[in-house]
């Protein structure tokens, strides 16, 4: 097809596309007027029946549990995607490996700038672990927690170059990471089918609402999806770095 | 304001799409993707909002008073990390086309026809 | 509240349409980050942080990172682009 | 009975996490069988729940049952369709797993541990009885099916393949997913019982209409139901063997069966008012779908290309059974699927022994090269002339069940007696397409047309193992001959039509299903009763007859006697037309996909 062609039936489409969507919306409540059964039902039970102060993470983790695990394969699954279509290719395989002695540092920082990064890890450390333990709490959990996890070692790279991030986070340990993240909250699923009867079932106390270790298994499976999410980012950056860094000679 | 909301929502869909229909650019045409995700967001975080209502936080405020929807908001979380992972692999895609084709243009890539 | 709401969503609007006609991949990838950044304003103000929060993680830093490592490495291959080209498909296999 | 509900689902995914952890520290032999022994646990799983699901299982995760009238956690709901779909996926990945012990040596056990998610994807997929959940699994096995189309990052092929499949298909889950928002917005809820209750007790409106427009187009675009279908010839064309085997044989048609779930469990009753102009459009789709798949099928001499074309033609006539809404109409879309799957299987892992022995699976640079030889090579054969005259439906082998059973559904319906010959067209010119190439490659009969001919196209192709071979290994030679015996006899089975009507019954019963999962009684509604009849074996002989000819035809090209040039001569310039149509351009796919969207949407709202 022309683009003319392509762009007047995408046009004229639309159009259509959009009044149909108008007919559709008009019958949705209007907004802020919406009480859905469903999200009443969770408000009121949430902190008598699970100890959780946070609803979206008590829903994510407990109530609609095998959806985050669904979650959390997805991510696995890019990342496995990513090393089998990223990976190196028989015709590059005779080159040297990325200018193996060389340091790729952040082009154009200063000094100061460098050691400001790498300050700034430590922080991010501290909130990224803060994050996902209070998942049950306030707002924040596994996954939030897991992509700061895995910035600061981003800035590690920004700050101190490739070669340090590797040594920092040696591949096959990142990969055992991700993988038992992900193997993890399955694995705690399994627990509750053996102690509790059910796939997920909180099989753990409840604790005290409010207080760090409460909310049953939410803080373990948070944890799990921690180590995962870090682990899935660290490697998609790294798969895509090592893209950047392969220096073409055919 | 219901038109505003659910308008925007619709609106970010097209948008995306007239971004897709008429890229040349695989990189371009992957940001319009999440554009007509993000239209997703917009619309289930806008059918779960009650007005004045708190956040589904229970920390701040008295168990069982009015929140917003949090089943919505989890959905979403879902659909974000969907976008990420949709993101890295079609980049992925389009970092081994640039390298077979030597171009991103969408209408170049032609080994396949008819 | 309404007030801020409203104007979220008419920026939303606006932003949407300035990333799809940012042509520029490289340009649009920072518009995307400010596009983002907008989204999760509007869920704060749609009483969502946790939301808010992981569109903040995965806007800012998780997607955009892979942008600019994507259009790094294909700006980088295109300085050998003309030796690919000059030798013919038969790459040793 | 109720613990083994969630583990055909968990079992895989732990399994794929094990192997990505292990990937080359243990050997390649003991990755496969894990991955192996997991598929068949799933199969044997899968099967014990089909033969228990005479009573819907529910099975709530976390233990959350229902409060109020209000499901509180995700539910599985397992009913004999459900189960029996998700045995036939875990039979099929088995086979294909078999298949692929010599392929992918570069990868570890990685591919393994794709294959698993996407296992896991498709049998969630299958089990679930929650709409939030129907998506995730939905993008569980979308996203693993990216990666494996792929696969071949040497070629420019798959990735072109590979995007135009995942940007099409992101594009139709992010409207499935707007369907679903449109749907919790309209009933606040996300179980698919509780919804179809909450529909219930309103005729269908704006929202409901779009609702389902929308995640009917998000499951036709994986459904590859024209103008949605363009993705899956070229991700066929190009994705590896074992991946085209799992798309082709049950991807495609979980997607119809995803539409069928959303149909009979959410909307049956809230558009009960509307059920003629619904069947109007799914059997105006279908038969669209069943004839470009079935022209454009003949028009290819790249095989797996060709196979795909066959599978879009035949997605078309599942979604003619399918969108009878009725459950004679369903059951027998079941069983055609079921003879369909194993065939289709078959034929894509022959296309494979020659793409492994030939390195190519171009039609007429084989031509006559699969002749003689070794076991390999006349496994091959039998499975391309057996594979068609069975796709032809050649009584009592093959299709022939399921198509009766599909004549026998449509005759009843008023007004739609004539599809059956429309069907006998698509079904004798796509198996007369997979003839042709028997006889051409197997038999070396025919000309040799050079490439860049204009009605034939031509896709290149690398092999899938290193270097060239002139012995097949047994591993690749096993599977499909299983494949093909069980695919043509499997019809024959007395007990088997009765099982699929009584699983339609019950699963077209949206009262029982609303009271099996929200609790309360209701009755179950009597199964289909479809006996096989003279009009059948007629339509059958006339399509096998069809085919033949039409093999034949191609093979000797004869003079045409001068009054048919003309026709020839229009039909040739249609077949360019709609090549031309099938650039291969993603952009043109997302207009044809908004089009078709436009189109359907209207069709819906102005009936």
């Amino acid at each position: 097809m022309s683009e003319r062609a392509r762009l007047g039936l995408f046009l004229g489409a639309a159009t259509g596309m959009a009044v149909l969507l108008a007919w559709g919306m008009a019958g949705l409540p209007a907004f802020g007027a919406f009480h859905g059964a469903y999200a009443l039902l969770i408000d009121h039970v949430v902190v008598a029946q699970r100890h959780a102060t946070d609803a979206v993470t008590a829903v994510n983790f407990d109530y609609r549990g095998l959806d985050t695990l669904g979650e959390e394969f997805i991510l696995f699954t890019s990342v496995v995607g990513l090393a089998v279509l990223l990976r190196e290719q028989r015709s590059e395989r005779e080159r040297p490996p990325a200018r193996a002695g060389e340091e790729h540092r952040f082009q154009g920082a200063s000094c100061a700038l460098r050691t400001l990064t790498l300050l700034l890890v430590g922080p991010l450390v501290v909130l990224a672990l803060y994050v996902d333990s209070h998942g049950a709490l306030t707002p924040g959990g596994g996954f939030q927690g897991g992509v700061l996890g895995a910035a600061a070692l981003l800035l590690v790279f920004l700050g101190g170059g490739y070669l340090t991030m590797r040594r920092l986070s040696p591949h096959r340990l990142v990969e055992l990471a991700e993988a038992g993240g992900a193997a993890g909250y399955g694995m705690i699923g399994v627990g509750g089918i053996v102690f509790a009867g059910a796939f997920l079932k909180n099989f753990l106390g409840y604790g005290t609402a409010g207080e760090l270790i409460s909310a049953g298994t939410i803080p373990l499976l948070s944890m799990a999806v921690a180590a995962e999410v870090s682990g899935a980012f660290v490697l998609l950056w790294s798969e895509f770095l090592d893209q950047a860094l392969i220096v073409r000679r055919g | 304001m219901s038109a505003l909301a659910y308008g925007t929502a619709g609106w970010l869909f097209l948008v995306g799409l007239y971004g897709i229909v008429t890229s040349r650019n695989l990189i371009h045409m992957v940001i319009c993707l999440t554009v007509v995700q993000s239209s997703t967001y917009v619309l289930l975080l806008s059918i779960g909002y009650r007005s004045g209502a708190a956040a589904p936080v229970f920390a701040d405020i008295p168990p069982g008073s009015r929140a917003v929807d949090p089943i919505v908001q989890a959905l979403t979380l879902t659909d974000v990390v969907v976008e990420a992972t949709v993101v890295a692999l079609m980049l992925a895609l389009a970092v081994q086309a640039h390298k077979r084709f030597g171009t991103l243009d969408p209408n170049e890539l032609t080994p396949l026809r008819g | 509240m309404r007030e801020l709401q409203a104007a979220l969503f008419a920026l939303l609007a606006l932003g949407g349409l300035a990333v799809v006609l940012t042509r520029d991949p490289l340009r649009q990838a920072l518009v995307v980050g400010v596009y983002g950044l907008l989204l999760a304003l509007l869920f704060f103000a749609l009483q969502a942080p946790d939301v808010a929060l992981s569109q903040i993680v995965v806007c800012t830093v998780a997607v955009p990172v892979m942008i600019l490592l994507a259009l790094a490495k294909i700006h980088g291959g295109e300085h050998d682009e003309e030796d690919r080209k000059s030798s013919p498909e038969g790459e040793p296999r | 009975m109720h613990a083994l509900i969630p583990l055909p689902v968990i079992l895989p995914l732990l399994c794929a996490a094990v192997l990505a952890a292990v990937n080359q520290l243990a050997p390649r032999w003991a990755t496969d069988a894990m991955g192996l022994a997991c598929a068949l646990a799933v199969l044997v799983l899968c099967a014990v729940l089909a033969a228990h699901a005479s009573h819907r299982l529910v099975y709530w995760f976390g233990g959350f049952h229902v409060r109020h009238g209000v499901a509180v956690g995700i539910a599985f709901s397992v009913d004999r369709i459900g189960a029996g779909m998700a045995t036939l996926v875990a039979l099929m990945v088995s086979a294909a797993l078999l298949y692929s012990v010599r392929y992918f040596d570069e990868v570890g056990s990685l591919f393994g541990a794709l294959m698993l998610v996407f296992l896991a994807g498709m049998v969630g997929f299958c089990l679930t009885g929650d709409l939030f959940d129907l998506f995730v699994f939905f993008e569980v096995m979308s996203v693993a099916g990216y990666a494996l189309v792929g696969y071949k990052i040497e070629e420019a092929g798959p990735l072109q393949g590979a995007i135009n499949f995942a940007i099409t298909n992101s594009v139709g889950s992010f409207a499935m997913l707007t369907g679903i928002a449109l749907l919790y917005g309209r009933t606040g809820a996300l179980n698919m019982a509780q919804i179809g209750a909450a529909l219930a007790t309103h005729p269908a409106d704006g929202l409901v209409t779009v609702a389902l427009l929308l995640i009917m187009v998000g499951l036709l675009v994986k459904a590859a139901i024209v103008p949605w279908h363009f993705w899956l010839a070229d991700a066929h064309a190009v994705a590896p063997v074992p991946a085209c085997v799992l798309f082709s044989g049950v991807m495609v048609e979980l997607a119809l069966y995803g539409l069928a779930r959303v149909y009979w469990s959410v909307l049956s009753a809230s558009l009960a008012a509307h059920t003629a102009d619904l069947r109007a459009v799914l059997i105006a789709l279908g038969l669209l779908t069943a004839l470009i798949g079935a022209v454009m099928c003949c028009a290819q001499r790249h095989i797996k290309r060709l196979l795909a074309f066959s599978t879009i033609s035949h997605s078309g006539m599942f979604l003619v059974g399918l969108g009878l809404l009725t459950p004679a109409g369903l059951a027998a879309s079941g069983e055609y699927v079921i003879e369909h799957a194993m065939l289709k299987g078959a034929l894509f892992m022959a296309a494979g022994i020659l793409l492994h022995r030939f390195r190519t699976v171009d039609e007429h640079e084989l031509r006559g090269r699969g002749r003689g030889g070794d076991p390999g090579l006349r496994v091959a054969a039998a499975v391309f002339v057996l594979g068609g005259l069975g796709l032809a439906a050649l009584p009592p082998l093959g299709v022939f069940f399921g198509k009766s059973a599909l004549d026998g559904a449509l005759t009843p319906v008023p007004g739609y007696g004539w599809v059956v010959g429309v069907l006998v067209v698509g079904s004798a010119l796509s198996a007369g397409a997979i003839l042709r190439v028997a006889g051409r490659v197997f038999g070396g009969w025919g000309e040799r047309v050079p490439r860049h001919h204009e009605v034939l196209s031509a896709v290149s192709e690398l092999p899938e193992t290193l270097s060239p071979h002139d012995r097949t290994p047994a591993v690749m030679v096993a599977p499909p001959l299983i494949l093909l015996i069980g695919g043509l006899v499997v019809g024959l089975f007395s007990g088997l039509r009765a099982a699929i009507a009584a699983a339609a019954a019950q699963m077209a019963d949206r009262a029982s299903y609303v009271a099996a999962v929200l609790g309360g009684h209701a009755h179950a509604i009597p199964a289909p009763h479809t006996p096989v009849v003279t009009l059948d074996f007629l339509l059958a002989a006339a399509t096998v007859l069809g085919a033949v000819a039409l093999a034949v035809w191609a093979l000797a090209a004869p003079a045409v006697w001068w009054p048919l040039e003309r026709v020839q001569g229009v039909a040739t310039a249609g077949i360019v037309v709609l090549r031309r149509l099938h650039s291969g351009c993603v952009n043109d796919y997302i207009a044809w996909l908004v089009a078709g969207l436009a189109v359907a949407g209207a069709a819906l709202a102005l009936a």
